[in-house]
């Protein structure tokens, strides 16, 4: 096993997938001779040649669009957006064809979406986003959020051979601070499968992405006082894996739902609402969400501090369920 | 083959009789689903393309086998062209069971995939299937075919983010694309002047860089010599071709648009225009006996008869038979809630 | 007062308020000569004038992006999208502008941007679409969806004289169907209130839109039998009216939550997070969600009315959580 | 005043100097950035228009009061033209309290509305600001105001959907607006060749039915003279203006960039047609002594260094600051849980 970054771990799915099948390119704003402005395809276009590794106009809904069409025609792109901010440009594309084709006429449409996601860098209100609350009532689509470089390269070998559309959300503050030994060859993180991060006993952390890890050292500070933490990364947004979410709530019957997306309309609504609906008589606490406020992501490094959830605000938040 | 050659010469009788088959049958087809409308048998919208059929039946019938076009809801004509059946239509208008997107989608929402030649389902978006359908063909070219794809737009349609980036994209791409622009001078009510401050689309290839031309959208022979000439080009690579084709809208939007607001005059102008009539016309002036003709007629008129009892036999689809393909193999969910599904087992918590 | 329809309602309010403020004017897809597709603003340009009554090129993100800058510049545009499904078209610049101008810059956006929307008249995917939860996570933007001609008429007043970008979402099905005394002149529903549709007991439904209907006919039905149900009209989205929410719930113990928007990811979510975050203690029973299943809204009749919730499905709900 | 007059005679001596000034002000400002960006002080990136500040300087100089403009990241020199501060742009980059947007965004994205001239926030998505900036001068059309809009777009933000939408919107409602087409030859990596068909953006005009001229990026009296002819025509009623303005941007993307994908040909050849060195140059040609130049140059560097002080010395933003104005006078709800704020309190259920 060779130890990999996060965004290693990306790169080196995508070449994996490219070398063993023909049908597999990618296309976006930069990906070639610049190997993408966070040079994730860094060496592809000298591997793969232009026409794998397609620079495109600046044109998020012609460049989805296209893979779309290729998608249809035997191939599977790889659409690239440079921040995943700019989905909103294609936004039509997605939630209108892409996810609706299969269900209409029988066209499946297997194409990752990909880009950087989530803040933490200081990228301001278009450069930081976490835009999977966009996507989650529609239905065709998959919505992947790995949160490991492990899962990272097993999620993309996965929604690469994904006979439907998968939005790939890559976390930009992990691509460069996260390592780890990764499987070598063929490793596949089945989609709509969430893992256990860590066991415990008293309370559910249900997260994914980043919040992982300041959930993980949340875990860590409140082991220190005797609560034992469980948590779950998600892994997977649409189709949500409900049995180990339930599974993990009936263990400990406290639940903290943690994620990186502003608070109201957030993703942890649906989970609330799917534990609210299947684990009702299994709760000893009211399901709380930790989550930023209702803002746009602000850019300042102060304010985005605020504005993000980190290790203390969710060990308090432990503290306080636990305690309930 | 050379294209230059007009098609009048090139075409054989047979296939000139061909060409005036379908322009009958698309406008045989389109007077028979007005009757169900008016029947109240057509569920949702009726949208005509009367008086322009010859875009759409002269265009598609310059593709070839193994070549790729999306209609819009006015180029019904083109899959009769490409091989879709009257009974089909029927079936997508009165969403039958039998209907190809099995009454999930409506009227030309529907599509196929063949090595034969395929029709990518269109969606209403106006736009999108340029970029698609520019995604569709650098597929192909990538596989080593040389397949060319047409699709259409309206004078509309051309004011799309998606038209402006699926283009210029296929030009940059080279793509062998076909695109149509079909100026019927309006769009639902709003005329071209409110549309573009230069009515000239076929000017908007310059500024792709790709080859443009503009055609008598109501001269079928004229549409098939430009898009012949244009699928040409696209196969020996040399990209993509905007035909800008002059036409008119004879009803409104839809059955249900009176069209109060085009001037009369211009009704009256196109209407001596009429594309079947001018191409009957120019058969009878080229020595063609009108027994011919009327032979072709009876037989079309025939065929939409069958056609449509078969289609007017076919079912409702089942209330819950539209749960499948969400992903593959998948069926959705049934919503009832658990402790609904438990009630009505009789169990209790 | 007059007797108006649901669509009448909208009309009057806008005619109303363009007589009385030069700066609201209209601009969509053939709101002009035609009146509107659905004949909304029949008669606007007669009366008003072509450059207050503005048919746009077909053009989402160009008419959107308009209305923004008009607004910047003391104007009180109305943007009308010919269908809500076209939204996805003009999706960026409600997410990326209009929502987080005035948090970034100072720039308020007093937009109103309307169609309509919703299921029930076999318009296919494409024309029956409920996107609301597309815009539930956007902070800055104000999301209303009446139920009723009076409601259409106080809550249109209300979202054109509103400082910030409001969603207004008209259902279509009710257009023409709901009829009722409407009150004259200066009649506002405040953007953020719901309203108790009918008082009740047993249960509480919390719904909005045309659901709102299907369950007061279930409330009917389940009356025969004895069971009083109370039903809360949403009326707004965003800011949703927490206090009211949690009013009901406390005091039914037993929630229903009833949209048309697709189960999984709907504004549901939120609703039940809501809940079981400040009213764990007073619940009786599951919150249980009410809505159509996770597909698109399919064409054919008989499939959309298996999509849709109705009377029935909503009684058999309100007798199984009460049963509980 | 005609507009065919040429700047260089029109302008008065005093005029060219101040263009010079912002000339030397643009680059200083910029200098100054990259050693913050050194020095780790920039949060974020940092991006230069270095080669290219006379599109900006040029453009905004032939506005008037009341107009209103939207920089684009490489036209923080317009703001400089248009009233903006050093210090406020210093503040920016630093992510600084007293920074305009008060360290809620980055860079040039801020932005301010008044009777003086307005300039609305521009946002990251390309092509935006063409509709929005088309809207903002219809408003100001309806309340009698002939008010001009000035905005830019690069080579690659003329791909965008929002670019076509805008400018056709703008075309057809004849919008006092002014495009200028900032032609560097790249977006980002990508080069011209990869981003249109046809490299002549100023074709675009035709197509849309509005003026179109290709002027010389570098020389900021040509910027100047086409953005005035066309601020005239706008201010006429007579629509909007594509200035397709040739240029380079002679540093990477941003500073991490090292545009190794760049021919040092190129950077060359355009290193010899820096814009400041050729005003001054022609400044110089036409009797203006060295010692003037040198007075502004030394301006510009005290006033900097002034600016630059204030703007180290203002604090960080307060952590909680940045929870209002998401609606009018709203402040957003602590995300804190209510259970953790009783938990805090000492409180139990
Ligand atoms: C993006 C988008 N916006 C709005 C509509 C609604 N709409 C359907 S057809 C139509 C008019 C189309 O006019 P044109 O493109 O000229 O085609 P024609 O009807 O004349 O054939 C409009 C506005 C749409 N389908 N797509
Ligand atoms: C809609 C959209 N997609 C992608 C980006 C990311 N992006 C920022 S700048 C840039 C290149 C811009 O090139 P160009 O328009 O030529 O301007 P230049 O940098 O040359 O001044 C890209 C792709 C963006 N800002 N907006
Ligand atoms: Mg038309
Ligand atoms: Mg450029």
């Amino acid at each position: 096993m060779a130890t990999l970054t996060y965004l290693e771990a990306i790169r080196e799915a995508m070449d994996q997938e490219m070398s063993r099948d023909r049908r597999v390119f990618i296309l976006g704003e930069d990906v070639g001779a610049y190997g993408g402005a966070f040079r994730v395809t860094a060496g592809f276009l000298e591997k793969f040649g232009p026409e794998r590794v397609i620079d495109t106009p600046i044109s998020e809904t012609g460049l989805i669009g296209a893979a779309i069409g290729a998608s249809l025609f035997g191939m599977r792109p790889i659409a690239e957006l440079q921040f995943i901010d700019f989905i909103a440009c294609g936004f039509n594309q997605i939630v209108n064809y892409a996810a609706k084709s299969r269900f209409r006429w029988g066209g499946g449409v297997p194409i990752v979406i990909r880009g950087p996601s989530g803040a933490g860098v200081h990228g301001g209100p278009f450069h930081s986003q976490s835009p999977e609350s966009y996507f989650m009532n529609v239905p065709g689509l998959k919505i992947v959020v790995p949160a490991t470089p492990t899962d990272a390269k097993g999620l993309m070998l996965a929604a690469i051979r994904d006979p439907d559309p998968v939005l790939f959300l890559e976390h930009k503050y992990l691509y460069r601070r996260l390592k780890e030994e990764v499987p070598e060859g063929d490793y596949i993180t089945p989609i709509g499968e969430a893992r256990i991060a860590r066991e415990g006993e008293d309370v559910s952390i249900i997260t994914y992405g980043a919040m992982v890890h300041s959930s993980m050292e949340a875990a860590e500070i409140v082991a220190q006082e005797g609560l034992s933490v469980e948590i779950l990364d998600l892994r997977t947004l649409l189709p949500m894996d409900r049995p180990r979410i339930l599974e993990t709530v009936k263990k400990t019957g406290r639940v903290l739902i943690v994620h990186e997306a502003t608070k109201t309309g957030g993703p942890g609504g649906e989970i609330a609402a799917l534990i609210a609906e299947h684990a009702f008589l299994h709760l000893d606490a009211p399901v709380v969400r930790v989550a930023p406020p209702d803002t746009p992501v602000p850019y300042s490094p102060p304010l985005e501090e605020f504005f993000l959830p980190n290790a203390a605000k969710i060990a308090e938040a432990i503290r306080a369920v636990t305690e309930y | 083959m050379t294209s230059d050659k007009p098609a009048a010469d090139r075409l054989s009788r047979d296939q000139l009789f061909e060409l005036f088959y379908f322009l009958k049958l698309n406008r045989g087809l389109e007077e028979k689903l007005s009757n169900l409308y008016r029947q109240g048998k057509v569920v949702g919208g009726l949208y005509r393309s009367l008086g322009q059929e010859a875009c759409s039946i002269g265009s598609s019938y310059a593709l070839e086998r193994g070549d790729i076009f999306t209609p819009l809801i006015r180029n019904l004509g083109a899959i009769l062209v490409r091989g879709g059946s009257p009974h089909d239509i029927f079936c997508q208008y009165m969403a039958k069971a039998d209907s190809p997107s099995r009454g999930r989608d409506l009227n030309v929402h529907f599509g196929w995939l063949s090595p034969e030649g395929s029709m990518p389902s269109v969606i209403s978006m106006l736009g999108d299937m340029i970029p698609i359908l520019t995604g569709a063909v650098m597929a192909e070219r990538m596989n080593g075919r040389r397949t060319v794809a047409l699709t259409w737009i309206g004078d509309g349609g051309t004011s799309t983010g998606a038209f402006h980036e699926g283009l210029n994209l296929a030009c940059v791409q080279k793509a062998p694309l076909v695109l149509i622009v079909e100026n019927n001078g309006w769009a639902y009510s709003t005329p071209t002047s409110k549309q573009t401050a230069n009515p000239r689309f076929v000017d908007r290839a310059k500024a792709y860089g790709c080859f443009g031309e503009q055609v008598d959208g109501n001269d079928v022979l004229a549409v098939y010599d430009a898009t012949r000439a244009a699928v040409q080009r696209a196969r020996q690579g040399q990209g993509p071709t905007l035909i800008e084709a002059m036409t008119m809208r004879m009803k409104g939007h839809a059955e249900h648009d009176d069209m109060k607001y085009v001037p009369q005059e211009q009704i009256d102008q196109w209407a001596r225009r009429d594309p079947i009539a001018l191409f009957e016309k120019f058969l009878l002036s080229n020595g063609v006996a009108p027994e011919n003709l009327q032979a072709i007629a009876t037989r079309v008129d025939e065929e939409l008869v069958s056609e449509l009892a078969s289609a007017e036999a076919s079912p409702m689809p089942e209330a819950n038979s539209a749960m499948t393909d969400i992903y593959l193999g998948s069926t959705a969910e049934d919503a009832t809630p658990e402790i609904v599904r438990n009630f009505r087992n009789g169990g209790r918590r």
